[in-house]
């Protein structure tokens, strides 16, 4: 990637550039373009060569300005870049601005419906009568703004190199069955393709060509995969209350659910999905499920987490197995809430007041929203505590390339439950059985789930202190030992947990830690850095509390760097405050802006400090 | 040799811990008004989940049933954690205790969206028109006029628990008094045996907080005006009892009004003037409560009755076996259909 | 102090230990004891002789044990202490533990007519036959339970010292007006003290003697001298939901408000004191008061700050001054409702999802809890944002000895606001107004509030991303200057908020950082140190974000002990997380159980290091 | 020129930002009715402050009196930011804007509670039946047996907003449809004038996701559906129109119902049938309320009126004067009133 380092991120002359720019797509909410880049999307997939989009949209319904980026990466990277080599402007409320921001060299395809002509001569402008092409068309009036947004996709194709065979095989693929519709949008497309081809003679320089590198691969959205994941870790309630970027892990939930735990012969269901009034009940419920045995989760975002604030405190301290997906958008407040941000780190791990701290697991792929999607499940009754997994809007609602999912290696782990039969034994061994009896040495008691037919079984779930017969108490030395169990138990998740993924060179000029969505950045920015002469050991947190392979990571290097996408520094903040006596090897670079981190920002931060 | 029930338990296994609620406090006698009607329902205890939010009232699962599984929630969140528990294991009984506080001020949103939910689970709200545990505010149901030592004069409109769940969309809703052990009893028998959402809004005076003279929640203005509706008694269910086959689940039979229910038990309702009242006319309802609140009367009984709701189980049209006692092999979809998933996601 | 660190907290032999020991009182709650044990403070207190009460009572209305430490300590200690020397046993449930806590040589006065005979040969006991007692009086049966535990008032009063006139003198000034009531608590309290003159032979090695230390003091709870704060803070309106421990804090404003702010002519309120029905809907109406521009508080605990999480992220972002007081409960979730904690001081820092932050100020006193309560208003006028107190059940529910409060030195501040004509001249030297714009460079922008007649004044407030002119924005520039502005403006505080106190001494052998009622117990240690040759720098912590003054203080130590009433040292926490570089200095010595803190507590906790 | 009212405001001085929601949404029209209400009645812009939730809905006050102070608060909250604003300034005009979700899901507590207080504000609820801005989700009010696109039919009753605000004790009840703007003018302009809070349940469809055949809540179904109690006719005040001595608020003249407001304005009902409707009669109104909702019809109109509930600023016995208009003098005690205190309690 030294290139792209070395020259400016531009088209420069009759260079032409292959696999390698980004395209920007602005047009207005609520008029089909979602389906328009998805298409691209998915037929340069076909084509085998790397790609990602991202979806840069208001908090709105229709009639607003909306921006897609999509990039093109024959080395495979899939982070947002700063720059657009490639705009499609369909949106005359922006077309000013969006043409400013493309670089010199830069290709601008563009509904010349607009009343706006392109003035700057350093970039190769192609107009789109898009009403034109539209008007030889038979598409019905009413119809017309729902495919209109087909003839940049056209147009497109022809200008980069597209298979027009792809973007139908595609077409397919999205809507199954219909060829009607399949038709319909392939007649626009065929037409915008045919506009571009007759009149579009300055070739563009970038192009796209058949690779071999998607092959074994899929592109899914991230709260799909969390969706699936938790599919396959049998949930048995899901209780949600809409909110945005979460809202389609419950969708996807209720497809998938009703494709696999729909009883055959009774076409009844195996699990409930519940949308709540609000997210104070439906993480009310989520507990209540868990409590009564059932693998329970709520998904939700910012604002809900505030609002959860008081169960989460109670699942923490009465010990109740419970999962909530946090895909978090840009706070404080409503904010923004169609950005992405990592910034609920801090806030989800010590939700609640008083001392409380809960496990976070933080997906930075597709294959690990799947898997923490299951294994969320375990780690909350193994623990019997509330999970976290903090995933963000970047991963949720974006299409990503992935292998395909590993089938769960391990047997669902339901922690420590014991039915009448253990029960007794379990009285045999230890003369009483406790809810809160520590009789292990982990801090974890064992747990007898309500209708347990055992005259023993039965004890009092509450919020308020308890000894380890679950019987109420405000004695000092109770709650002492209680607190102190709790914590044990929690930092006794540390090894446990979903361990850092290190990279190690030879020699690294330093350390970089990062988690979640940032990832993709990190790694660019490494083969960037290397161009620099600059390497580095790379560490991905994947969940908290910390595992103690963080403690060696940072004691192996002098500086080690904190890349995050939020604007306090909050994992740098966590590792402090676990680690005071490192803290002076850390540097933060925290950044929010509601937009996905790119290379260059990280390269440019440590530039600054090397 | 103690008594026991048909199940060979004893009374005292379906009591709780001792009380530590104020002697006097209406809230005992309503715990042990639960603790007979499960001796003589002979119900399995472990089959019981004792639910509640925070509060005196809330408080006192832990003195009934103590062989019951019980989950003391969160100020005014019961309802949810209830909820959630009926989902995932539909064989339980749920008897949740809130009180005037917990469902009226905090927990209004909750109460009101597990009534449209007919979550199968009794709801009592044990009213006493004010915050016991806090020492005495003034609650939502506190009638307007009425003083407390430290807050003043009520003057906002008290919210009608019973009216709310009528209007909310209960499908069984009653009233009664912690002093009339006898109408509890019956009320909660039947409710415990209705496949849906039963509220019952108990009157039960705080001794500490709202028994004075001023007071329409203490228990001499109580016991002077409650406008009893009914006779209600509750007749388990009797197999071959009755031969004469009924389509209604409520007829008339020499001026009594019978409800069945939804496993054949029974209550009657016996007229205690002219007229005998149908429980299940939502508007005579509506209009019954509206009037005793105008009059200030405290009008007990089996107010509404709505048998053939659909409850949460319908809705969400799961299968007869309980989700918690489901395996992997249900639970977790094959190894095949990930891969099927996979496979169709990559072309 | 140093005799009482060389000799065991215990009365040894026939030495009479003299206005420096501390009585327990055991009874049963609802039974009238509060009032028993306030006279006994109350008299002492007018004997001139430094005290200080604790009621460690349950969570429940009536019947359960309930223990009252009361401190007598000529030094002026208000600290609690582990031992108690003296103890008054009402309380048959509870006795048997009681008996067995007290130390060898200590005074058991107990109520004989509980079944139970204190075997212990190496303590002083002294039987009161309560109810026989009892039966001398002409009481109506109804009162008895109300008044039977003046007989001990009397009895321990003879066998300590306590003045009979003192006690009359408490009684008139408990029941002003009322000398039925006075009479009848009197003639049983006489007869307790007959009871003890006339069999009790062996002297109390522990008794009181007249002081003059108490003179221009007075007795106080904290929630009532926040209250009387709020009030000569001019407080608009007052928003509440009952909760322990804060309650009483609206109780005391109905009191003083009702007393000073009805209009003479029309008996009408100029303040409205509203009971919410929860406290989303408390902190909700506090936000509209705010913005509406009153000066508008809350007081809550620990569950109600985790429900007004949302609302307090949307404060900071939309810059609403508004006021929390958090008197502070054991957490987590509904914990221990009636002990006290300074555990919700991350919480209430950070309150809300994204990265937010709290202005919180921290008194450790009444005149602390006094002057907060009027300078919170200006603090959050000034800077347009929440701003927390936190206090705790200890300063919040106990009686405490103080000098006069000090009327406000400044007048109100009532922060940047424009009224029409202002506004008109900010125009016109701005050429226009933005609701954020700002033109001071300290990152404070003018309010124009509801109301204000001028076309120009209305803004739209939200919890959504906005520009300088109050405008919708999804912009990445705009969210990062807005945030960045929000951050400066928090940060600017810092020298601007009640500075630390710091007391120094020639070459200290440390520091020591502590804020809140921990300083009682700090202040003691440090003179019970002194005797172990061991001398601290203390600094006492009064506002969050921190001081500059901090982090001077550490840099001059190589360690700092930061000594706090919560479980995980959060104050430590927050330290390091400012100051990472000197993470390494600080040594926490954290600990909760419910109890105030004690002096031997951080003596032995320092001592473990030293 | 343009036209203008009496403060010589043009039309587009009471006019918003340019609208972001969907083109044909019916909050638009709404907003609309707004602008020509508050511009009719020649309200002071700055007099007024908007507030709302979250939602497309909850959007809305950004589009319309731009001169008017705006509080987009939080999702469900805006009844308690109102009553603190109102509480502090009691000279402003308060128009709060709701959703369906917003009020009846997430909002149904506040909701609640403010009508108990009796805040002087009026709350619209822009009822569509979902969440637009979630894009689609059945909301509380969604009636049952309508589906949606992607989250199947609704199986739980229907919040019914008006029936609930009735039942709560608000004091002002009126229905109507955004389609209808003479009435939704009509009714917005008593609603202003009210001393008291008054709640309009104004249907009003959601062309993106709620607009289809088989919904209730589409323009369609709403326009074939509306049962109109009565024409709405606001007349302002005007001093010395009417030399009649009444004492009732509420009287009948010539078949129409006169409704006076507390400022001397009045609404008339006039009747469309043959009974005319009593809107002060609140049994009647319930059972008006549930007669259409059985029939799935949309009741429009004034539905309940009470004049004479005692509002927020009465209970709390405020001054006449705003409080935020108070001066430190009256603000903070003096000092000798502080050393009088501590002089007192130190004895
Ligand atoms: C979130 C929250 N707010 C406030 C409290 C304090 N609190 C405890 S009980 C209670 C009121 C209980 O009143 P009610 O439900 O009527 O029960 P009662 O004690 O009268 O039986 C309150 C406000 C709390 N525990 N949690
Ligand atoms: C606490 C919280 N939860 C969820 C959301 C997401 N949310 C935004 S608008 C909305 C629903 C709005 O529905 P409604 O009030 O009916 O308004 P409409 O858009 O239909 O006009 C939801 C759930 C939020 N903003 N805040
Ligand atoms: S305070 Fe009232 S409600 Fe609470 S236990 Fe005592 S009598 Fe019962
Ligand atoms: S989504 Fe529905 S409610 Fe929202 S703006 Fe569009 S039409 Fe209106
Ligand atoms: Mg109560
Ligand atoms: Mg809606």
């Amino acid at each position: 990637m030294a290139d792209v380092l070395q020259a400016p991120e531009q088209a420069v002359g009759d260079e032409t550039i292959v696999n390698d720019f980004q395209i920007i797509v602005a047009t207005v909410n609520g008029t089909g373009s979602q389906t328009s880049n998805s298409l691209v999307i998915r037929s340069l997939f076909r084509m085998g060569i790397p790609v990602n989009g991202k979806n840069i949209f208001p908090s709105n319904i229709k009639g607003l300005q909306t921006w897609y980026t999509i990039r093109v990466s024959k080395d495979g990277y899939v982070a947002r870049k700063e720059e657009n080599q490639v705009l499609v402007a369909m949106n005359k409320s922006t077309i000013i601005e969006d043409i400013k921001q493309l670089p010199a060299g830069g290709v601008c395809l563009y509904d010349s419906g607009i009343r706006y002509e392109p003035t700057r001569d350093d970039i190769l402008t192609y107009a789109m009568p898009v009403d034109d092409i539209m008007d030889q068309t038979d598409v019905k009036r009413s119809l017309r703004e729902r495919v209109r947004n087909m003839v940049y996709v056209g147009a497109l194709a022809s200008l980069i190199g597209i298979e027009l065979a792809e973007i139908e095989a595609s077409l397919n693929a999205e809507f199954p069955g219909k060829q009607k519709v399949v038709d319909l949008n392939m007649s626009v497309i065929k037409l915008g393709h045919a506009y571009a081809e007759e009149n579009y003679d300055r070739p563009s320089p970038f192009r796209v060509e058949r690779m071999d590198e998607t092959k074994g691969k899929l592109l899914m959205e991230g709260n799909a995969a969390a969706a699936l994941g938790a599919t396959f870790g049998g949930v048995q309630m899901l209780s949600w209350y809409p909110i945005t970027p979460s809202s389609s892990v419950a969708d996807n939930a209720m497809k998938y659910l009703s494709k696999f735990r729909i009883d055959k012969e009774t076409g009844k269901a195996s699990y409930a999905i519940i949308q709540a009034e609000d997210e104070l009940a439906a993480i009310g419920m989520v507990l209540g499920a868990g409590w009564a045995g059932a693998r329970a989760m709520t998904a939700t975002s910012g604002p809900g987490i505030s609002l959860m604030s008081e169960f989460a405190g109670m699942a923490y301290f009465a010990e109740i197995p419970s999962v909530i997906w946090n895909i978090q958008r840009v706070g404080p407040s409503t904010g923004l809430p169609t950005r992405t941000s990592q910034g609920d780190l801090l806030a989800s791990y010590m939700l609640g007041h008083g001392d409380t701290q809960h496990i976070c697991l933080l997906p930075a792929n597709l294959k690990e929203a799947f898997e923490f999607g299951w294994r969320a499940f375990d780690i909350a009754e193994r623990f019997q505590t509330l999970v976290f997994v903090l995933s963000d809007l970047d991963l949720g609602m974006n299409l990503w390339m992935t292998e395909p999912f590993d089938y769960p290696d391990e047997p669902m782990d339901r922690g420590k439950v014991l039915n009448a039969e253990q029960l007794n034994e379990h009285i045999k061994e230890y003369k009483r059985w406790g809810r809160y009896h520590d009789v292990d040495g982990d801090g974890i008691g064992y747990r007898a789930l309500p209708g347990t037919p055992h005259p023993q079984a039965a004890y009092f779930t509450r919020g308020t202190g308890h000894d380890e017969w679950a019987v109420y108490s405000e004695n000092s030395d109770v709650w002492v030992e209680n607190l102190t169990r709790l914590t044990n138990k929690i930092a006794g998740s540390r090894d446990k947990l979903p361990q850092p993924i290190v990279e190690t060179v030879d020699a690294a000029d330093f350390g970089v830690i990062a988690f979640g969505t940032v990832d993709p950045a990190v790694v660019e920015a490494r083969d960037r850095l290397a161009a620099h002469d600059k390497t580095f050991d790379y560490m991905r947190v994947r969940a908290l509390p910390l595992s103690p392979a963080v403690r060696e990571f940072i004691e192996a290097h002098d500086t080690v760097y904190v890349v995050e996408n939020n604007f306090d520094g909050q994992l740098a903040k966590i590792i402090i405050m676990d680690y005071p006596e490192l803290a002076t090897r850390l540097k933060s670079i925290a950044y929010l802006d509601g937009l996905p981190f790119t290379a260059k920002f990280i390269v440019d931060s440590i530039m600054e400090h090397e | 040799m103690a008594k026991t029930n048909t199940l060979d338990l004893t009374k005292n296994d379906y009591k709780g811990r001792p009380s530590t609620l104020c002697p006097g406090c209406g809230h005992n006698a309503i715990s042990n008004q639960i603790i007979s009607t499960a001796y003589d329902m002979a119900i399995e205890p472990h089959r019981v989940i004792k639910l509640s939010g925070i509060g005196c009232s809330s408080k006192s699962p832990a003195y009934f049933l103590g062989r019951s599984h019980g989950f003391n929630a969160l100020h005014g969140r019961m309802p949810s954690v209830g909820t959630g528990a009926m989902a995932v294991n539909r064989s339980l009984i749920a008897i949740g205790v809130s009180g005037d506080g917990d469902t009226g001020s905090i927990g209004m949103g909750q109460f009101k969206h597990v009534m449209r939910r007919n979550v199968p689970m009794v709801y009592i709200i044990e009213n006493n028109g004010v915050y016991g545990l806090t020492k005495g505010q003034h609650s939502a149901t506190q009638d307007e006029g009425v003083p407390q030592k430290y807050y003043g004069i009520n003057e906002y409109p008290a919210v009608d628990i019973a009216l709310e769940a009528i209007v909310g969309g209960a499908s069984f809703v009653a009233r009664s008094f912690s002093g009339s052990p006898r109408e509890v009893q019956a009320l909660l028998s039947a409710a415990i045996r209705h496949n849906g959402l039963a509220v019952l809004d108990i009157i039960s005076p705080c001794v500490a907080f709202n028994d004075t003279d001023a007071s329409t929640k203490s228990y001499s203005y109580v016991r002077e005006n409650l406008d009893v509706l009914h006779e209600v008694e509750f007749v388990g269910y009797v197999p071959q009892a009755e031969n004469i086959e009924i389509d209604e689940r409520t007829y008339e039979r020499q001026g009594e009004i019978l409800v069945e229910m939804h496993d054949g038990s029974r209550v009657v309702l016996k007229r205690v003037d002219e007229d005998s009242y149908d429980p299940t006319n939502r508007h005579e309802a509506i209009r019954q409560v509206e009037e005793a609140r105008r009059s200030n009367k405290i009008l007990t009984g089996l107010l509404y009755f709505e048998p053939e709701r659909r409850t949460l189980h319908d809705v969400e049209n799961l299968i007869d076996t309980p989700l918690v006692d489901l395996g992997e092999d249900v639970l977790r979809p094959s190894k095949e259909a990930l891969d099927e998933i996979m496979q169709e996601m990559m072309i």
